[in-house]
């Protein structure tokens, strides 16, 4: 019960061995996962509510995401986690160059998915694809500049922003009539995606395009949150960059190692139900 | 915000939702006043979101749609020739310079409809025709003259109306005919309702100022009504404010213009929810809660 | 009291072949997920992009995680989590897909201008 | 973490309250025990603040207009009640207070599992209220401590600082249920198996689950309201193109099992009082063990029972009707077996015992009342009555809070290492439970009769009835202070305490009162926690002891 001589420097006081420990810090860990899992299952069932009761609003929405950037940053961060994966294993065989080397690539990599994150959102903010009372996309984006917005305080009766010479590849559908008191909105057909028109299920399509903000809003807060966890894991991440080049870690002792790849995984986990659910809606 | 529609009487409760439809049913099996209330908190004036349901005897609700519907209305409703047959007698009979002039006002197809009456009860399609044509000299041209209704008892608030100067504009000019009509023909057509009960009507339901205004003096969301009319009142902002027509009429269609002084802009506005005669029949309420005190 | 072996923690060193493998896999899988949303399959979509997820995030918990050679004890917890996920997300579907006919459509005063 | 007690045979050892002076030693102790005494300051503070809100409530209730207060003031005072009472006393109240004091003494550890990680929650708990009590100093919140939307995202009070309190309580709860998880799983003694476990910890480990799953989705769903509120974001609001309806499933998909984290560890607090008192070993351990962890997994099905005439649908409402009445059988199956550990027992009064049969009472009265609101035909009627007030306060007053003021008495010679004033707590036990039934009971009536809750003016005829529930309220509030006066006199002027003064079999009454820093001097003998055959009353210390010379005298 007392303190014996042996007790490792790592090893707290109300711990009796090493493994008590190692295992207490592994439960803990999963369990603040578990707490990570239903705060962003709160997010997946406003999702899943939404996307159930107004299909049309995501079908409408996610044409202004971009596939390839959103598939870019998924192998990104498979391609960290993987790294984070290499990490621990460089640390349980007390590797501590590689232990290192690894680390740094993670957070690189996690920068890496930050910046592209930061391409996406002022795109997004530019064309005014904003969630709720603040959405008002640009009408459309020309290669040469933009055409102006709707200003938001313009009576309701104001007539659209006038329309460019037509950037939109063939068959971009043309506005419904009556469109005005619609949000104003265009898919950025000539967006980086190039995406095709919408389908020609018109009422559906329309109701979406009315609703799309909805959309936004999802998108914004779900994407927001995961980027400021990724924020969170790199904070991480770097601690033990520098705990690790301290010396701090030895085949006998990598928990925190092992605990910061738990939520890094957790955090690679939760993009990988984002990315088809926000981006890849059929 | 969310509201709930309790009758605790009925058993029966359901939320309000905005932005959809919820569905609740009731049998009243019992005649009668009871009181419905809110249950779900809405702010500051949820405990005055109360009101009564009244349970009518089977042909009751109607009779009571027909008083309300037409209660600020200055022309006639159907309703309103309350005795048809009485009308139509006169008119064949003639007589009366007034009988005669009215006779000779009515649409011609109306006139051989009335000369084909055989007497006894008068179809609905007749009555219609009838309050049409009523409605068309209402709303014309002023019907006074000397001569048209020697013989008729004018009454006061027609006297009132001749008197005024300017000489009645709009709803006023066809509640002058109205009046005038009336008095030629007392027994077969009812008066336009009082503008003081009207506006305790506008007061207690179609407005419900009541939700914020007592008239006992009571504190509430807004100031009361009691004795409000002529005092003058500390503003929020800018000089001091003496009640009187035009700071009635200018509080109910922009009511943040100005605030007494110890309450909030909170008020609503009631532009296009209240119509100028039923702001009228409002300031006639008022001013009966002035004499009051 | 207990012998040293006991004492110290249970570790598993991953082969680096099988991580790699299982990172390999993903990225295939990403791109499958994306070549699927081109096929029409109706409402089977999104059936086979979650599919799809949920095989991802089954190897990233089995091997990045370890849980493959954890106590079982933390993957029961990870699955309660889900599971009450699921029942949060299954309850709220059913009854506001039962109510969504009474919504008013189009009813938003504040963002349609 | 080095100071190693002096363990000089036959001397006292230092208590854990003589270990280190001054404000830095308590605000940054990882001792369970101090932080424990930390949460027991706080969470009082609370419970005297929420009760002072209680009391304007109740007095602005004395006439059927304007008291003392107008209606804008009255709404912030009955929001500020609930959240103060609900975030602040009762959450926090058993498991962070008792839960942290005992339940590694329970365990015979040393310490929870994280000893930073808990500090951290008490940290949180007090940033998390100092956001709450901010929101009365700019402005005060007059939602409700529901935070209904749309009404929550239009009123123009300070609804954002309150709900970001909420928030950070919320993380400060899930670190206090996270460290009791893994304590009571990795930390467990050699020779305690799961069922040789005290039942306040089987108790407080389905309390953990609940706060482990559930918590994180208020959290979320404060955060979802913060950001529809600030940026205007189409969630909930109608407005915005949201459904309200969506919120009331979120916020009570974590409340509903919330009142379950304020009820589960009161239920243990009377198991482990009830036998002591009772002399008489437990009836039914696996039973009781068994129905907490039930009550957990049956808590988060059932959330819908509070929207049943919000619009839910008829469906919807069905199923959790169906499932709400299953939450009776667990709970019914604890005070059968708290009844029959009673039945030929003997019995003895002390004021513990007078505070727990309290509880027996009024969460018994509170528990079957809750039988008129999962039934369909009946809650229609008396849903958001003051007959839902009333039975919220018999089974959350009535249950929590006597359980916490019986666990205070009993625990508090272990706390403090000093007895308290007998007479006056049991007339503190006694005034409280009068006080209460004449509170609240008026309260079933005029729910029945058609009195809404929340209502700032009522009818006429409903003033009798509130008079009386007023002054029972003032009475109510006269027992508290003296239970407090007898219990913060029982710090300076109590009597020594025995180690075991009651003649409990638990482990925390193997230490000396209060216990040393690193709880006990030698390894605590496990047996089961309720042989209280094994106890003799020894008049010297006025305590209890073994009877028998055990392996390890």
């Amino acid at each position: 019960m007392s303190h014996a001589p042996d007790h490792p420097a790592h090893l707290a006081h109300h711990y009796e061995t090493p493994r008590q420990q190692f295992e207490a810090g592994k439960l803990g860990m999963w369990l603040f996962l578990v707490t990570e899992v239903l705060l962003f299952g709160g997010l997946f069932c406003w999702y899943a509510v939404y996307r159930a009761n107004q299909p049309e609003v995501f079908l409408a929405g996610h044409r202004y995401l971009d596939k390839s950037l959103g598939g870019l940053n998924t192998i990104v961060l498979i391609v960290s986690s993987v790294t984070m994966a290499l990490a621990v294993r460089a640390a349980q065989l007390g590797n501590r160059r590689a232990l290192l080397g690894f680390l740094a690539a993670t957070f690189l990599f996690a920068c890496c998915f930050l910046g592209v994150k930061y391409v996406e959102y002022s795109h997004k903010i530019r064309d005014g694809l904003l969630p709720g009372r603040h959405f008002q996309p640009a009408a459309e984006k020309t290669g040469a500049g933009r055409v102006p917005v709707a200003p938001a305080d313009a009576p309701p009766d104001a007539p659209p922003a006038p329309a460019p010479a037509d950037p939109a590849p063939a068959g971009a559908p043309a506005p419904p009539p009556g469109a005005a008191d619609a949000p104003r909105l265009v898919p950025s057909a000539a967006g980086p995606e190039g995406l095709a028109p919408p389908p020609t299920r018109e009422v559906a399509a329309e109701a979406g395009r009315k609703s799309v903000h909805l959309f936004f809003g999802i998108y914004f807060v779900m994407t927001g949150l995961h980027g400021l966890h990724v924020i969170a894991g790199m904070i991480v991440i770097a601690w033990l960059f520098f705990r690790a080049r301290r010396g701090a870690f030895s085949p006998s002792y990598w928990l925190p190692v092992d605990l910061g790849g738990l939520y890094w995984h957790l955090v690679d986990v939760i993009w990988i139900f984002l990315f088809p659910l926000l981006y890849l809606i059929h | 915000m969310i509201h709930s529609l309790w009758i605790p009487a009925f058993r029966m409760k359901m939320d309000v939702v905005p932005g959809r439809y919820n569905k609740a049913w009731f049998k009243a099996t019992k005649i009668g006043e009871f009181p419905l209330l809110c249950t779900e908190y809405c702010g500051t004036g949820h405990s005055d979101m109360l009101t009564t349901v009244v349970v009518h005897p089977p042909g009751g609700y109607e009779d009571w749609l027909k008083k309300a519907s037409n209660m600020l209305s200055p022309v006639f409703r159907p309703a309103d020739l309350t005795d048809a047959a009485g009308l139509l007698r006169a008119l064949k009979t003639g007589g009366a310079p007034v009988r005669v002039w009215l006779l000779e006002r009515l649409a011609p197809e109306t006139r051989e409809k009335i000369s084909a009456w055989p007497g006894g009860a008068v179809s609905e399609e007749l009555r219609k025709v009838v309050v049409d044509d009523l409605n068309a000299v209402l709303t014309g041209d002023p019907i006074y003259d000397e001569a048209r209704f020697a013989g008729v008892a004018v009454s006061e608030e027609a006297r009132q109306l001749l008197a005024a100067d300017p000489p009645p504009a709009g709803d006023d000019r066809i509640g002058l005919n109205r009046f005038l009509l009336v008095d030629a023909f007392p027994d077969a057509l009812s008066r336009a309702p009082d503008l003081t009960e009207a506006g305790r009507y506008i007061y207690e339901r179609k407005g419900g100022c009541r939700s914020c205004h007592s008239v006992d003096g009571g504190a509430n969301v807004g100031p009361t009504f009691k004795g409000i009319w002529g005092k003058t009142h500390a503003m929020r902002q800018g000089p001091p404010v003496t009640v009187e027509e035009n700071y009635i009429r200018e509080s109910i269609l922009d009511p943040n213009a100005k605030i007494v002084s110890g309450f909030d802009p909170v008020m609503p506005t009631y532009r296009g929810r209240l119509t100028d005669r039923e702001i009228d029949a409002v300031i006639a309420f008022l001013k009966t809660l002035a004499e009051e005190k | 009291m207990e012998n040293h072996a006991a004492a110290e923690p249970h570790v598993h060193v991953v082969p680096l072949r099988l991580l790699l493998g299982v990172g390999a896999l993903l990225i295939v899988l990403t791109g499958v997920t994306v070549g699927v949303t081109y096929v029409d399959l109706g409402r089977l979509n999104v059936v086979v992009a979650l599919a799809i997820a949920v095989v991802k995030a089954t190897f990233v918990a089995l091997y990045f995680m370890h849980l493959r050679w954890d106590r079982p004890l933390n993957a029961v917890v990870f699955l309660t989590a889900l599971g009450c996920v699921v029942l949060f997300v299954l309850l709220a579907i059913l009854d506001t897909g039962q109510y969504h006919t009474d919504r008013i459509p189009d009813h938003a005063p504040a963002v349609h201008r | 973490m080095s100071t190693v007690e002096a363990a000089v045979p036959g001397a006292e050892p230092r208590s854990y309250l003589q270990e280190g002076r001054g404000i830095r030693s308590w605000i940054f102790t990882l001792d369970h025990k101090r932080i424990g005494v930390l949460y027991l300051v706080s969470v009082m503070a609370s419970f005297l603040l929420g009760g002072l809100f209680a009391l304007l409530v109740r007095t602005e209730l004395l006439t059927p207009q304007r008291t003392i207060m107008d209606a804008q003031t009255y709404n912030q005072m009955f929001t500020l009640h609930g959240a103060v009472m609900i975030f602040l006393f009762i959450i926090p109240g058993i498991p962070a207070v008792i839960g942290n004091f005992v339940l590694p003494l329970m365990l015979g550890a040393k310490d929870v599992a994280f000893p930073r990680l808990n500090l951290a929650s008490w940290w949180l708990y007090v940033v998390g209220s100092l956001f709450a009590l901010a929101s009365i100093l700019i402005g005060a919140v007059d939602t409700g401590w529901t935070f209904y939307t749309p009404y929550s995202t239009e009123t123009s009070t300070a609804v954002v600082p309150m709900t970001m309190g909420a928030f950070i309580l919320g993380f400060s709860s899930v670190f206090t249920g996270l460290n009791f998880i893994v304590t009571i799983h990795k930390l467990r003694p050699a020779g305690m198996g799961w069922f040789r476990m005290p039942l306040l910890l089987w108790a407080l480990y389905a309390t953990a689950i609940i706060q482990v799953l559930a918590t994180p989705v208020l959290g979320i769903t404060l955060i979802l309201l913060i950001v529809e509120r600030v940026v205007g974001v189409g969630i909930f609001d109608p407005a915005l193109g949201g459904d309200p309806v969506l919120y009331q499933h979120f916020f009570w998909f974590y409340s509903h099992p919330a009142v379950y984290i304020m009820i589960l560890p009161a239920m243990g607090v009377v198991s482990e009082v009830i036998s002591v008192f009772s002399r008489k070993h437990i009836f039914g351990y696996s039973f009781i063990a068994g129905s907490s962890i039930a009550i957990a997994f049956l808590s988060f099905l059932v959330w819908g029972h509070h929207m049943f005439t919000s619009g839910q649908s008829p469906l919807a409402n069905t199923i959790f009707s169906a499932l709400t009445f299953s939450v009776a059988i667990p709970s019914a199956v604890k005070v059968f077996n708290w009844l029959a550990t009673m039945f030929r027992g003997n019995i003895v009064l002390k004021t513990p015992m007078l505070w727990i049969l309290g509880f027996i009472f009024l969460f018994g009265i509170g528990g079957l009342t809750g039988l008129f609101l999962g039934a369909l035909a009946t809650v229609i009627h008396v849903h958001d009555t003051y007959f839902v007030v009333s039975h919220f306060h018999y089974t959350m007053f009535g249950g929590p809070v006597m359980a916490l003021m019986g666990a205070l008495f009993f625990w508090w010679p272990k706390f403090f290492g000093r007895m308290y004033v007998e007479f006056w707590g049991k007339v503190s036990a006694v005034v409280v439970f009068i006080g209460f039934n004449v509170t609240f009971f008026p309260q079933f009536i005029l729910g029945l009769r058609g009195m809404p809750r929340r209502y700032y003016n009522y009818p006429p005829e409903f003033e009798s009835l509130h008079v009386l529930s007023t002054l029972g309220g003032y009475f109510l509030s006269i027992g508290f202070l003296i239970a407090f006066f007898t219990l913060v006199h029982a710090i300076f002027r109590g009597k020594k305490a025995a180690a075991n003064p009651f003649g409990a079999a638990t482990m925390e009454w193997q230490t000396s009162s209060p216990p040393p820093l690193h709880n006990f001097v030698e390894a605590p003998h496990v047996g089961d926690p309720y042989d209280l055959a094994g106890l003799v009353y020894d008049e010297a210390s006025d305590g209890f002891r073994p009877a028998a010379k055990e392996g390890s005298s």
